[in-house]
């Protein structure tokens, strides 16, 4: 039996890796579905050694199909499995994207409550590590505009093992984003307790000004607080975790407090995540704000060739712009 | 432009064990033990089928649906594989399987709530082993091909214990051959050897494009290049599809994979109360088939071969009446949900900011109707 | 050969055929796709009599095969023509999303400019005709988030006539929704010329709070506002035509009069075209604004039966009741 | 478990027209009339095509390149189909047919970008008939199947008129056969009967998986179901290659309708630069596959039956080097685009909202520079 790793630093992969042999040794109806996730272990190796330990039955290559992979947990699901889907890559999500949007996220409601749906879909996603077109992407909200369907993105390698875990025994289904660019960053130990899945955390108090983030935008909102301290600017930084539903208390809390929000994300902006924090906000915390939310993030461009993702990308000169533009309120 | 676009080929064989005029065949494959009885019973599925059919358009013109798929023409294919299941054997209907609905045990008035909009669905598809409807072309027989990933895993095939070894049957039509969902059922279906046995009802049309926009050779070849075995029959012969179905679903069962049958059939009313085929087909092509009723020919053969007494088919009238008041009376009764209940079963787990959608939309409509009595 | 149709008045459904029309004899590299566009005329008879006139190989039956018929239009586009794809409902598009957003989306970007994809995807949109499931949903904000695609919503014939023309000349892929249940509404005559494509319409003016609308909406806003005048009370609404681009400064230019702004849609609320909007004019006009922008909208629930699409769909008295909260700041 | 998935189907009859050990054999329905001479030039494409593989993966190794993926072993099948094309004819392919870029005259370093990070694609199709790379699986087919649908509007197809009778080549992988885009243009081409041939290059593996995970049978049947021709070839055979593809799309372009080929081939190195084939496959497997060397067996014949001087093969390793050369020293060149060229070719018609994110990432990267240079 897998034991929580202790006090062992783990990278992120490794981290899902132990989260999801965890959460298959304690419910035999967990199964691992898609594309290489067997004797390769996944592309990123996040399902290494699973096979080997559980067998070709629970966790299997499918076919190269993504519309069958979704729809087959489905079926599955249905027949009392809880089945964990890995999706390539981002951008190869959208075969599957009928069954998605279209079974798998209204079956429960289809059925009046009778079906469950408890499906996570594993998307390891957002670019930094210089690939080809469709392998660098952030499509979260497509998912988050989607009822039925809850949305979360892990940061750490801690949240990593405990957020995969809290996914598979949702009883909803849920698509789980993954910086696949942090997956074998900095190692870290993994916490005692599991934090609430669809729980924002203050990941570094301040005073001045709010930056929310997600998935791999937090180590960049983190490294852009500590630049700013050093101006004598607290920057308090949020490290969203569940983009739907939005944990908004902890986020208006916040705000009442500083006055002053940015939001930083890879997807482009327009239609993004951060619109709809930036509507919320104002709608909730109307006269707290003392500047607009501004939005840090990608471009309303197609993603760029690899050479200029660091540009096009958020970055800590352009965060710290946008602060800078905050407080010039 | 001197393209030309080849004919199609000419229909090939299918299996019939029961002729328009309703003469008993034998077929080499698939021999059918069966009783006049047992015929008789197969009789009543089908009037009574046809009978919840003309209700549901009743109900449709009379303002009480929305709108009803008839299933008239295509009672022999479901019933026949309806009756072919076994309890435990699960079934994925499209939103016009009314027939086979009527055989797992689904009282009709559970499908009605699609169809009125009191619901989508709205049944345990576990209560009787029959799936809700699905309304997007083509889905299910993903969610078949799943769920008999399921029973290989739950080890309940080819273990020779008839109660434990499950199948699954997967409904689809002519026009939904073309979507590549189905076309992933057949290989995930084929890759896994899994016990699902696809349906395909080609009733020749899909809505108003007939079967030659979708393929110009016979659907159930589809089989073979996937490589399991593909079969046709005489969609209107209920004893073709019961015969060929329960063997497909046997073989399933023992752990042979997958088999595809095209029920060859036909839509004989528009495809929804909303269409008008006056459009696209002509009145003749109806006639024809008219003449290839699939009770027509079961009556011809009781009138004919069997000992079945009068009383038999009194009491089925009288049984058909019982049953079209039933559904008249509970559809009129299926009361509108109520406003708050939309907010409902869109999570297990109701986020709190649609609890708060939810409340403030509870203290609106009080509002209103506080201004409106005020 | 079709004229403009003079002062005839049409309804929505026959402006968009004349409109087709219209675009077909002056450009023979336009084709009409989809399923039951021909002999049928389409579900809503938008395309009725087109086949007859111009020919199968120029209005074509399709399989029924959505990823089939925008992936088939992106080879014909590469071969010089300009589709226009019928999708039959909204909720049917999701089968074609793959190729709608990695192809369509992407083709002229990774050719560096040097392959077009004048593609024009027509989706019936929205509720409030009793449908079953699938039948009335509104997906226009996955499309607007989407980079590369235009987004634009006819409100009335007139604009319909026109817009369809302007989409299929459009050089960009554009996603053209049509609200099903104006398809037979009113009756009107149709304007003498084209009003510019992605140009946003004060459609009523008014200086106490600006209504923002479009698709099947506008009605309903106009409708809101006429009750809110015998109340004393002058609402502005704008039909805002194009989602995506927006036309910011018409929409900032009525707020910084009324400085109070609503936004309807159909669509449900989080994460849709109303949170851009918010999220933008918080931005673009946050001094002028003396209220919080409120969004009047569906729900985020699946779209429900249709016995209760009146109550969850935006009404004119939830539209009044956001006019009463906005007013109240 | 008791279940059990059967074995997989044995190898069929495959058309090969030249053997491993490079002797000449004849086929009855693809008799392949060829000089020595255009034997010597399709092998000076199968080894210059080779150099540009190894050189692509050193530069990768040098970190010139992000990514490669390497067509080692493929060169016949990619050869053999490229030289079948007519110049007005248009290939699609994936992201492996360097070889055939090749023969449609692409210069390599266009191919390049891609890799490198420094574009998408960026060159016109239409220059030498060849589309853009399609990395997202199967995708490309069904836009080949639409280009097809567009020659028959344009009247090009069965006229006799050899230029202008065009036929399309559409490329695809093993894996790509179970996505429904691949089986969709199945569907599309075989109702229209459109001028569209299929080439699959099954190389045995999709990355890590087997071609067993997604079929149990030859791939080449799955076009019987469609209702068009399906064939294996030997795919390391360039000769069988270029003969069955000319004929393929001979066909085609009589209006003669679609089909499938494939060509049975083995990827020798790992799927892309970044993969390792020791955590799924065995070295003896390689070792089996390296006898049956594509290049190999075209250089034994040219060596024992052809009277090819040794000049050819000196002038031929001399264009090896320059080419090898071009594409370092051109690779090398490719700069980095601006970085307000993001923000190009996203639309024709750029929005304005789009314009001022230019214009205020312009401002800021030009503030960032002051800063750096102040
Ligand atoms: C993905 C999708 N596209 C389009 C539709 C609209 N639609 C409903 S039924 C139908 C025709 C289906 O034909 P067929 O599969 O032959 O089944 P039949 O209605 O004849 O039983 C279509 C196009 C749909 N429901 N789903
Ligand atoms: C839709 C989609 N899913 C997943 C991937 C990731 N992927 C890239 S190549 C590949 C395997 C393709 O195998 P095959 O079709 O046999 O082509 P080969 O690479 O062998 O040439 C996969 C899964 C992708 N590119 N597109
Ligand atoms: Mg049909
Ligand atoms: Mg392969």
């Amino acid at each position: 039996m897998s034991e929580h790793p202790g006090e062992r630093p783990l990278t992120m992969a490794k981290a899902l890796n132990e989260g999801l042999r965890k959460a298959m040794e304690d419910d035999p109806k967990v199964l691992i579905m898609g594309e290489d996730v067997g004797k390769l272990g996944g592309v990123f190796r996040v399902t290494d050694g699973l096979q080997k330990d559980f067998g070709e039955d629970r966790v299997i290559d499918t076919p190269l199909a993504e519309s069958g992979i979704i729809g087959t947990a489905v079926g599955l699901a249905i027949r009392g499995y809880r089945p964990v889907c890995e999706i390539q890559f981002d951008g190869f999500v959208f075969p599957g994207f009928d069954q998605i949007v279209s079974q798998v996220a209204k079956m429960y409601n289809r059925s009046a409550g009778l079906v469950k749906m408890p499906i996570t879909i594993r998307i390891p996603f957002g670019g930094g590590i210089g690939a080809v077109e469709h392998h660098s992407e952030s499509p979260e909200a497509y998912f988050a505009h989607t009822a039925g369907l809850k949305v979360v993105a892990c940061s750490n390698p801690s949240d990593a093992y405990w957020m995969i875990q809290q996914s598979i025994a949702s009883d909803d289904p849920i698509v789980f984003f993954e910086p696949k660019r942090r997956y074998h960053a900095a190692k870290s130990a993994v916490e005692a307790e599991a934090y609430p899945l669809h729980q924002a955390r203050v990941v570094r108090p301040g005073s001045d000004l709010t930056v929310l983030a997600y998935g791999p935008m937090v180590a960049m909102a983190l490294e852009s607080a500590a630049a700013a301290a050093e101006d004598g600017r607290e920057l308090e930084v949020i490290d969203l975790r569940s983009i739907s539903p939005l944990d908004m208390p902890t986020v208006i809390e916040s705000v009442q407090r500083t006055g002053r929000l940015i939001v930083v994300h890879e997807a482009p902006r327009s239609f993004g995540v951060g619109a709809e924090i930036a509507a919320r906000v104002q709608e909730q915390a109307f006269y707290s704000l003392e500047a607009p939310v501004l939005r840090v993030s990608g471009f309303d461009t197609v993603y760029p060739p690899s050479r200029l993702e660091n540009e096009w990308l958020p970055n800590i000169d352009r965060i710290l712009d946008a602060v800078d533009q905050s407080l010039g309120y | 432009m001197t393209h030309q676009v080849p004919a199609v080929q000419p229909e090939p064989d299918m299996v019939q064990l029961l002729t328009p005029e309703g003469q008993r065949v034998e077929h080499p494959d698939y021999p059918l033990d069966i009783t006049d009885e047992q015929i008789a019973a197969l009789y009543r599925d089908l009037v009574l089928v046809r009978r919840i059919d003309a209700e549901a358009i009743a109900l449709q013109r009379q303002g009480e649906l929305g709108l009803w798929a008839s299933l008239l023409g295509q009672e022999a294919a479901q019933v026949g594989a309806g009756r072919a299941l076994k309890k435990h054997d699960m079934a994925f209907p499209t939103y016009r399987e009314h027939g086979v609905a009527w055989c797992r045990g689904v009282d009709p008035l559970s499908l009605l709530g699609l169809f009125r909009g009191t619901n989508l669905g709205g049944f345990n598809p576990h209560d009787h082993n029959f799936n809700m409807y699905t309304i997007v072309i083509g889905a299910q027989t993903l969610h078949a091909t799943g769920y008999a990933m399921g029973v290989v895993r739950d080890g309940a095939v080819g273990t020779g214990d008839p109660d434990r070894d499950t199948a699954v049957l997967a409904f689809f039509g002519d026009g939904a051959s073309s979507q590549g969902d189905v076309n992933e059922s057949f290989v995930f279906a084929a890759a896994g050897n899994l016990p699902v046995v696809f349906f395909c009802q080609n009733n020749q049309w899909a809505i108003s494009e007939p079967v030659t926009t979708q393929s110009r050779v016979p659907l159930y070849k589809r089989a073979s290049g996937f490589g399991f075995p593909g079969l046709r029959i005489d969609g209107n012969d209920v004893l073709a599809s019961l015969a060929v179905t329960r063997k497909a679903l046997d073989d399933a069962r023992n752990a042979q994979g997958p088999m595809l049958i095209e029920a060859f059939t036909y839509r004989m009313n528009p495809h929804t109360t909303n269409d008008d085929t006056r459009r696209y087909r002509l009145d003749s092509e109806d006639e024809t088939w008219k003449l290839k009723d699939p009770i027509a020919r079961v009556k011809a053969y009781l009138a004919r071969e069997a000992k079945i007494g009068a009383e038999f088919f009194t009491d089925l009238e009288q049984e058909s009446k019982v049953l079209a008041e039933h559904i008249r009376a509970g559809c009129r009764a299926l009361a509108n949900p109520s406003p708050e209940s939309a907010f409902e079963h869109t999570y297990v787990d109701m986020p709190d900011e649609l609890r708060e959608q939810r409340d403030e939309f509870a203290e609106f409509v009080t509002s209103i109707e506080e201004e409106v009595s005020a």
